[in-house]
């Protein structure tokens, strides 16, 4: 029996792969939580146009302390800032934007994403969990391109990337890539297909890890 | 003449009914109508429906209306926060009916509802539990979930200056639902900051036509150093 | 066998008899051509918002010669004004406006309208014309209360109110009033009702001129 | 860097295939996009579907774009005017294929297609020649006819000031079709008077947000004493 050893990325660096596949130009929603760290690792050089659910399109980054402005806030509902070429508009706009297909991509957290790109991200579906939705059925149909963003296995070990999701889903066959702590993989209508893997990581492992087929 | 300026936040609230829809704009911090929420609890209609992102935080506001035993049902998008405590307890003992709408449907189901809209088919939620067994379609290669609006018999929002004929504009992201919701209902009343001569918006800017605005009140600024506003203690 | 003599109202006279039904607050879409003359007799005193379906609410008289901007017009494609509180917006927003209900009056020309109140306005049928429609069905069926302005009878005498449309509808059941140059009436689910008549003239007489049964 | 300012007319209508929708803002002298028709006629694009709300005037614009044999197909509301005779002789001849479409749905199917809506019911037109055989439904005791969207591969329309993200605002009734038809097409192409600084754009008066716009055109203004501009001669 051999170990292997590898590493997973850190969120950080997570968030840094997750940022170099964002080309220059790009509008983009970063979900709630983990894909907001997304904006602190965009490449030099790429001007990308972060658009916010609640109305804002070219979102800044945090104020400064004591320069919040809670007029001017993100989905997270923190104190955020507007960069020059900003603009603000109201919901059924905004929705409009994301629905319409005008965002080119949309990075979201998720339970479960199944090999044919199945989401499910907005409810555990436990019994006596009160369920809440927000823009994330919006933005999983809607974007052009849907990312995850996520841990590949649960505290528990067991694989989030599965071969049908058992929590409520969110949208079907909705996500293009999962970005993981482990390796980088597509959903497509035949399954898994990797794109990447943290060094020291097999396929093969992965696909053990996983327990699907990971095409190559 | 037309003036849509009312002297108080009661007089604004007189007579809603009873059984009530009430619209309720505001995204987190933003563009709350907290004044008129105030209001609505003191005005007393009971078992109303409430529209709104949300299902109320902390103890104020909408969790005050909640708490106070005046909403039969809301629709929202997103109950479950780490405040929603009003909300959870009236859920889980069945005292409240929740609707719960993805918030691309809520927005646009109140646009349809201003717009004359009889339903709509929209992706949003196909397959999914929300969709419930709502009528679906294929249309063009593209699955799709039948909607119908969401019409307001009062919307409460939250402007940041508006005149006589009921025009108004907005600050920032407090504009969110505000503009939908005013569209949607028979009867919408917004606060503003200011009260400007009318003439002096600038038609190109006028983010709400006054058309669909019934009730102006000003009601005090909390500015923060940004120019924005404190968010609730 | 008596002549009776009345006098029919000019086209100064109807337009200055619907403005006198249009309350103070109002707001009103005039439709092209005749119903445009209605805004020269709005009763002083009264502050009535007209709406254009190009996107304008707060819609002023015509510029002084030399003053036009040809990019403020109606929707008869003449210059006019905008009043202090008029507001520009986008066709899909304008159109909500008229088919969501928010309008309180419109005033429309008509060829025939039926004694429960279905319209034709917008083509004579005829097997070579070119049809034209832009905003008139929104109108009709849009308004809080759609009002026609016409002449009573054509030039070959034949009523212009009729037990049903034989020019094509324009919309079902939508019109509410008919100020017509020799009466004003009611379109009900029961038929006609009289309102007024111009001095003269009885409702008999009126009765026979429309070939219909008209409610006192 | 986003830079979405076109160097020349003929550079941004580069690409337009033949077969393709063009959507066409202006409503009168108001917010026609002239120089970009003119354009088109130079490009070439043929066996086109021209969504507008007339059908072209005199010789010049939309009518030359016709007469040159371009257009298969126009989805309009109000095709016939004094001065419409070259669609007139087009269309009697059978030479072009009219698809008329009462103003409000042209707008809200436009918007439909830039919102994501597979279709919607509509109170416009029941009962009318103009429903056609189209599906209809009660609702809440009153009856709709199901609409389609209609979506663009380009659309051409004219707003007042822009910037290299596309931010466009509009002047007066000029505004029109332009922003719904920004919405609705795969790549829109606006011109504009005066190009702006990135920045200087109010953001709370921005019409039409950059993500709805592709290129973006300076062209020169004509100015009549209100500031407006010449009717075409």
């Amino acid at each position: 029996m051999t170990m292997t050893t590898y590493q997973r990325r850190t969120k950080d660096q997570l968030a840094a792969r997750v940022a170099q596949d964002i080309f220059d130009g790009a509008v983009v929603n970063l979900g709630i939580g983990q894909p907001t760290l997304v904006a602190n690792h965009l490449p030099k050089g790429r001007e990308v146009i972060l658009q916010s659910e609640n109305g804002i399109l070219g979102m800044g980054p945090a104020p400064e302390a004591g320069q919040e402005d809670y007029d001017l806030i993100n989905a997270g509902k923190q104190p955020v800032t507007l960069l020059p070429g900003g603009s603000f508009f109201h919901h059924a706009d905004s929705f409009a934007m994301m629905r319409g297909g005008h965002l080119d991509i949309c990075v979201l957290g998720a339970f479960q994403v199944s090999a044919t790109g199945d989401l499910a991200n907005w409810h555990t579906g436990e019994k006596d969990a009160i369920p809440a939705v927000g823009g994330a059925m919006d933005l999983a149909i809607g974007a052009k391109q849907t990312w995850v963003m996520m841990d590949l296995l649960t505290k528990q070990g067991a694989s989030k990337l599965v071969k049908e999701c058992s929590y409520p889903l969110t949208g079907i066959a909705c996500v293009k890539r999962v970005y993981s702590d482990l390796a980088t993989l597509e959903c497509t209508p035949e399954g898994l297909k990797l794109v990447d893997l943290v060094e020291g990581l097999s396929r093969e492992e992965l696909e053990k890890l996983v327990g699907l087929p990971i095409a190559a | 003449m037309i003036n849509k300026i009312a002297r108080s936040v009661a007089d604004a609230l007189a007579g809603i009914p009873d059984g009530a829809t009430v619209l309720i704009g505001g995204f987190g911090t933003a563009g709350i109508p907290g004044e008129l929420i105030d209001g609505l609890v003191e005005q007393g209609a009971r078992d109303l429906t409430v529209v709104n992102n949300n299902a109320g935080n902390g103890e104020t506001g909408l969790a005050a209306l909640l708490k106070a035993g005046r909403v039969r049902k809301i629709i929202c998008s997103f109950p479950r926060q780490a405040d929603s405590q009003v909300f959870d307890g009236l859920y889980r003992s069945g005292k409240i009916e929740l609707e719960l709408v993805p918030q691309g449907n809520l927005a646009e189901r109140i646009r349809a509802a201003g717009a004359g809209i009889g339903a709509f088919f929209c992706p949003t939620g196909y397959g999914t539990q929300l969709a419930g067994n709502r009528e679906t379609r294929e249309i063009d290669g593209k699955q799709y979930v039948l909607e119908y609006p969401i019409h307001g018999d009062v919307a409460l929002i939250k402007a940041e200056r508006g005149d006589r004929w009921g025009n108004l504009v907005y600050r920032k992201a407090a504009r969110n639902f505000g503009p939908v919701m005013a569209m949607a209902a028979k009867k919408t009343i917004a606060t503003v900051h200011d009260i400007a001569e009318l003439g002096t918006l600038d038609p190109e800017t006028v983010v709400t036509p006054g058309i669909f605005v019934h009730q102006v009140v000003r009601i005090e600024r909390v500015a923060t150093q940004a120019g924005g506003f404190k968010k609730a203690a």
